[in-house]
């Protein structure tokens, strides 16, 4: 399966980023999610012609990164909105309110988790768990974890971003 | 990293240890740690010091701060708030030769901490912090005095079991790790890939305290002969990440890892793996694909990891928690760590305290506390005076406990003869508001959202469970369906492949043990007793 | 001797299981000395007896006409028997649950349409939101598949089920062919 | 050649160094159903319909994957595992949307045999009904997800024998699906060698060759011994 290691699709300095990690971690199969987790930081997403670049220069089967690329829920094949919100659906903030924070959200800007607002500013993500369960309910703000929100609190966050 | 330290060569009257785990800097405590800095400066402190900690354990009230010297605790200092302005002018004139200790509250007084013996006291991203708290003691020990036999030895007389959830004998992982022959590498991982929803206790020691748990990864790799290892890491977790990272660089300064550890002939370099959000990787043959670069699913075992695991060879996994009570195993013998516990359980266990308590946090209690004691003297109570309803311990794979089941004592053993396992650590507490078939039925549709898809049973069992609840919640079930719900139950949790279809049904068994009146007043009554559940009324029943 | 009161009827299927009970042949007459059939599609009966001994139920419980008609005949039928995949998986009437009522009405009367285009209204028996297998409505109490069931498998049930015992022949069907 | 002895089904049975609990079993006349399995490839023990007792503790494991012991005491076969099996198959059914009558693979389809082996006439729980596409972009082949029952005979196959690695696995949960390359339609594919071996291991109607009707797939399955050892390596 091994080829020659293939050109950067661009010369977009970002391609370097990418090769660099590649270089570093020897070009190994192995380094498969590494690559993408460095690609996804890059690009904010993982597009076909990134998963092409990343798999043939490690060596693996379209076939391959592109299940990989699937299984895990933090890799995402779609462009993100301008800003992130994350909700977190753990067990405290679960019985916390997580549910009425993502009605709200849902309602108030006609998304449902896991879709970008059609003006392309906002995201509304779930996770499992982020951690901060004494906070509960949390919700993440691009990286800013915020805690013991309610679901108006939430909106003014969101129109502050 | 000392914000303002005194002048060199004095030590400082007072320090102020700003809590930097990430509940407390999701409140802004690293702008606190800077602006206590620079008020103390204008006031002309100089023999006060600020130091960045990690996590001081009760992180519903952050951001946290205490002053060691002087044994007080306070707590929500944001930036500019009254409580801060206490805090400076305690910092300015606190006297700790003289000044009373408080008695510690009822939150700290019965915490036995080991594996969080250094958090909230010492810098994480400072090694020489560390060092001076007898940090990398234990391996240079290992190093110079002791075999990989002897030190094997020790974690064996110590009792450790497996703080991942699963309960099994560290030291005879160890062993068997030991004992299988490779030609050439043999690999040691930090599984810290916490999943369990309602835990963060392997993320506050890893920003609290990481060079512990690379500590205990080196001496587990000298005692099984790896010269490699990996930290597989969840990447919502980017603190903890980055705080390793720190950690490993300075540790390969230090000559801690890398080639010829401490001048001997053993050599250990450690690289941290980052998740990509899925659960299953927890699980120990889904965790080794994953660090392959491949889809996180699992494969039959045996064989087990200890005989073939990554890339084919000999591979020990232990969870962070079990990492991080190496060093002081090590350092005090085996026999001082068994003298803490119960039974077939030694040492302590730490639990992140959550739900609907009045202090919730991350606490170390020693094995064979009460439920009890846990949630009432630690946890303060129930929160608005609510009643208690239920604890869940063990995330979804573990299960609901009643008020009658309260004097369970927190151990292996008795956990899992309840129909609870001890799990990872996450324990949160229930009142009346919650319902627990809704309760079930988050953690079912938790598990079949992470079921990797290989095997039938989950891939289709979590489903078709999660179905079932959904009937019950919407009260359009009949009798017919509880029973199908508990046969289903039953043969997902025999036939699947791994751990997390095994234990996926348990928060339905547990819940059908303790709490089946409710079930049957959705199916019955037609009626959600804790008011949660919008049950549809005077709907035809069709399907 | 009293003769059994025996029916057939249908919900939403092909006819085809009726068909394969035809193919019963020669056999229907020795069936009729020891049934009398007192209602089916292929005779000329106007209502449902309410003291039907057995019925056999061919189809999907597709509409709402379905779902009132398969309350009724379980409640005048002693022994209930689903006849046929489409009442027992509901097979291809059931091909549409995937794509929903909506998507499917569309297609059928206005894109393949070529006059008269439009969703009628009256007439036409409401649809459910999903065909439904018979035994997710009412009590079944023997299960026949088959698409169809072979003749002699239909023959070999319904003499166990006169002759009084539980009906183990129909372990032997399999679906589809 | 390391010789032990063990019980499957109270039967004392002779295997030896490296057989699985499954091979000692056939080579006995002791059935074990599989539905993943297929001489010649790998085992990835996923239908969980072959697995077995284990004494003492009890525990239940996959006889394709699992080596022969010396003094195994297995039980293979028992109420227990036979309503287990039938409830394995019974959400297979129910997690697609399999319709037999009108499948290319009707009466020559592994599930339906399995259904009809294990005496199922019906299903209790409900069906999950999920919309899935058909992709017909393949010159020869198609494929229909609606049948597919994610045995991954395929993707072994696939890259054990044929060494294309065309197929993959995408998704999880209820959500994988097997992939040509990465998502493209099948027709599209500049790795697939266009060799039909997925089709012919295609345990039901999922993988067929244009131009056939209904119940006219049949599967040559024979062919693979040929190919490959029993570990699935190109011999």
């Amino acid at each position: 399966m091994r080829q020659a290691s293939p050109k950067a699709p661009s010369d977009d300095k970002r391609w370097r980023m990418i090769d660099a990690r590649i270089r570093r971690l020897g070009s190994s199969p192995d380094a498969l999610i590494e690559v993408l987790h460095t690609a996804q930081e890059a690009f904010g997403y993982l597009d076909p012609e990134t998963l092409a670049y990343v798999g043939a220069a490690l060596g693996v089967p379209p076939s391959r990164t592109y299940g990989v690329a699937t299984f895990y829920s933090h890799f995402t094949l779609k462009p993100q909105g301008k800003h992130t919100c994350v909700v977190c659906t753990g067990t405290a903030c679960y019985i916390g309110g997580a549910r009425g924070i993502i009605k709200r959200i849902s309602q108030d800007l006609n998304i449902g988790p896991g879709e970008t607002t059609e003006d392309k500013r906002i995201s509304l993500l779930t996770a499992r768990c982020i951690g901060a369960c004494s906070l509960a309910p949390a919700v993440v703000f691009d990286d800013d974890v915020q805690g013991k929100l309610s679901p108006d609190d939430v909106m003014t966050h969101l129109e502050q971003l | 990293m000392t914000e303002t330290s005194p002048p060199a060569g004095r030590s400082p009257r007072v320090t102020a240890n700003v809590c930097q785990a990430a509940g407390c800097v999701s409140l802004r405590s690293v702008e606190l740690s800077k602006d206590l800095g620079d008020r103390l400066q204008k006031a002309g402190v100089t023999d006060a010091a600020v130091k960045r900690v990690g996590c001081l354990g009760l992180c519903a009230e952050g951001p946290l701060v205490r002053v060691p010297e002087t044994g007080q605790l306070f707590s929500e200092v944001g930036v500019g708030s009254e409580a801060e302005a206490a805090l400076v002018e305690h910092l300015a004139t606190a006297d700790p030769t003289r000044e009373p200790r408080p008695k510690p509250s009822s939150f700290f007084a019965s915490q036995v901490p080991i594996v969080l013996e250094n958090s909230g006291l010492v810098d994480p991203e400072d090694i020489d912090d560390y060092i001076a708290r007898s940090g990398y003691e234990a391996l240079t020990t290992a190093l110079t005095e002791m075999t990989p036999a002897q030190v094997i030895d020790q974690i064996v007389v110590s009792g450790l079991r497996g703080r991942g959830g699963a309960g099994f004998p560290v030291g005879i992982k160890w062993q068997t790790v030991a004992k299988s022959t490779t030609t050439d590498h043999k690999y040691v991982i930090c599984n810290a890939d916490e999943g369990d929803p309602g835990a963060f206790m392997d993320r506050s020691v890893l920003e609290s305290d990481p060079h512990r748990v690379l500590e205990g990864m080196a001496i587990a790799a000298y005692a099984v002969g790896a010269d490699s290892g990996y930290v597989y890491c969840r990447a919502e977790y980017p603190l903890a990440i980055k705080r390793l990272k720190t950690a490993i660089r300075q540790a390969r300064r230090k000559g801690m890892l890398g080639q010829n550890i401490g001048d001997s002939q053993f050599n250990f370099h450690v690289e941290v793996r980052l998740g990509a959000g899925a659960f299953v990787c927890g699980e120990e043959t889904a965790l080794i694909a994953s660090i392959e670069g491949q889809r996180g699913t699992p494969r039959p075992r045996p064989p087990y990891p200890a005989v073939s695991g990554l890339r084919g060879r000999p591979t020990l996994i232990n969870n962070v928690e079990s990492l991080a009570n190496i060093a002081p195993i090590i350092r005090n013998g085996g026999e001082w760590y068994a003298k803490t516990g119960v039974g077939r359980s030694k040492g302590t266990k730490v639990f992140a305290l959550a739900g609907r308590v009045v202090r919730t946090g991350l606490i170390e209690v020693p094995m064979g506390m009460t439920l009890r004691e846990v949630i009432f003297d630690i946890g303060g109570g129930i929160l608005d005076n609510r009643p208690f309803k239920a604890v869940q311990t063990g995330g979804p794979s573990g299960g609901c406990l009643p008020a009658e089941m309260l004097d369970t004592t927190l151990d292996y053993e008795s956990l899992s003869e309840k129909g609870s396992i001890m799990g990872s650590g996450g324990m949160i507490v229930l009142d009346d508001t919650s319902c627990m078939v809704d309760v079930a039925r988050y953690f079912m549709d938790f598990s079949r959202d992470e079921s990797c898809g290989k095997c039938i049973p989950c891939r289709s069992g979590t489903t078709q469970l999660r179905m079932l609840l959904d009937k019950i919640v919407e009260g359009n079930a009949d009798m017919l369906d509880l029973s199908r719900l508990e046969e289903l139950a039953s043969m997902v949790k025999a036939t699947s492949l791994c751990g997390l279809g095994q234990n996926a049904p348990n928060p339905v068994l547990s819940t059908l043990r303790y709490f089946r009146s409710e079930y049957l007043a959705h199916i019955k009554e037609r009626t959600c007793p804790a008011g949660v559940c919008a049950i549809a009324s005077g709907e035809a029943k069709t399907s | 001797m009293t003769k059994v009161k025996f029916a057939t009827t249908w919900l939403d299927g092909c006819s085809g299981c009726h068909m394969s009970f035809l193919d019963l042949d020669e056999r229907l007459i020795e069936l009729g000395e020891r049934i009398e059939l007192v209602y089916s599609p292929l005779v000329d009966f106007k209502d449902f007896p309410t003291d039907v001994d057995a019925c056999l139920i061919e189809g999907a419980v597709s509409s709402e006409d379905d779902l009132h008609k398969v309350q009724m005949v379980r409640e005048r039928s002693k022994v209930l028997i689903a006849f046929g995949d489409c009442a027992v998986t509901t097979n291809v009437p059931g091909m549409r649950n995937a794509i929903g009522t909506a998507a499917v009405l569309e297609r059928a009367y206005c894109d393949n349409a070529t006059h008269n285009r439009g969703i009628p209204d009256e007439i036409i028996p409401r649809l459910l939101p999903k065909a439904l297998p018979v035994h997710h409505v009412v009590h079944i109490d023997c299960f026949l598949p088959g698409c169809p069931p072979q003749a002699d498998l239909i023959w070999r049930v319904l003499n166990e089920l006169l002759d009084g015992q539980a009906p183990a022949a129909a372990k032997l069907a399999r679906f589809g062919k | 050649m390391n010789v032990c002895t063990l019980k499957i089904d109270g039967v004392e049975v002779v295997g030896t160094a490296g057989e699985t609990i499954l091979d000692v079993a056939r080579s006995n006349n002791i059935e074990i159903p599989t539905l993943c399995h297929l001489d010649g490839l790998s085992d990835v023990a996923s239908c969980r319909l072959c697995v077995v007792e284990v004494a003492p503790s009890g525990k239940l494991l996959p006889a394709c994957a699992v080596a022969v012991e010396e003094g195994m005491e297995i039980t293979a076969n028992s109420d227990r595992l036979h309503r287990y099996r039938q409830q394995i198959i019974e959400m297979v059914f129910l997690e697609r949307n399999h319709v037999c009558s009108v499948c290319v693979a009707n009466n020559h389809c592994e599930l339906q045999d399995k259904a009809a082996e294990f005496n199922l006439t019906h299903f209790d729980l409900c069906p999950v009904n999920p919309r899935l596409e058909v992709d017909a972009t393949h010159e020869r082949f198609a494929i229909d997800h609606n049948r597919c029952i994610l045995c991954l005979r395929c993707v072994r196959v696939c890259s054990e024998v044929e060494g294309a690695f065309t197929w993959g696995v995408s998704g999880r949960g209820l959500d994988t699906r097997v992939v040509t390359d990465a998502g493209a339609p099948w027709g599209e594919s500049d790795t697939c060698t266009s060799c039909g071996k997925c089709v012919q291991v295609c345990p039901t109607g999922a993988l067929f060759e244009k131009g056939r009707s209904v119940a006219q797939e049949k599967p040559r399955r024979p062919f693979l011994p040929y190919l490959t050892d029993k570990a699935g390596v190109p011999a």
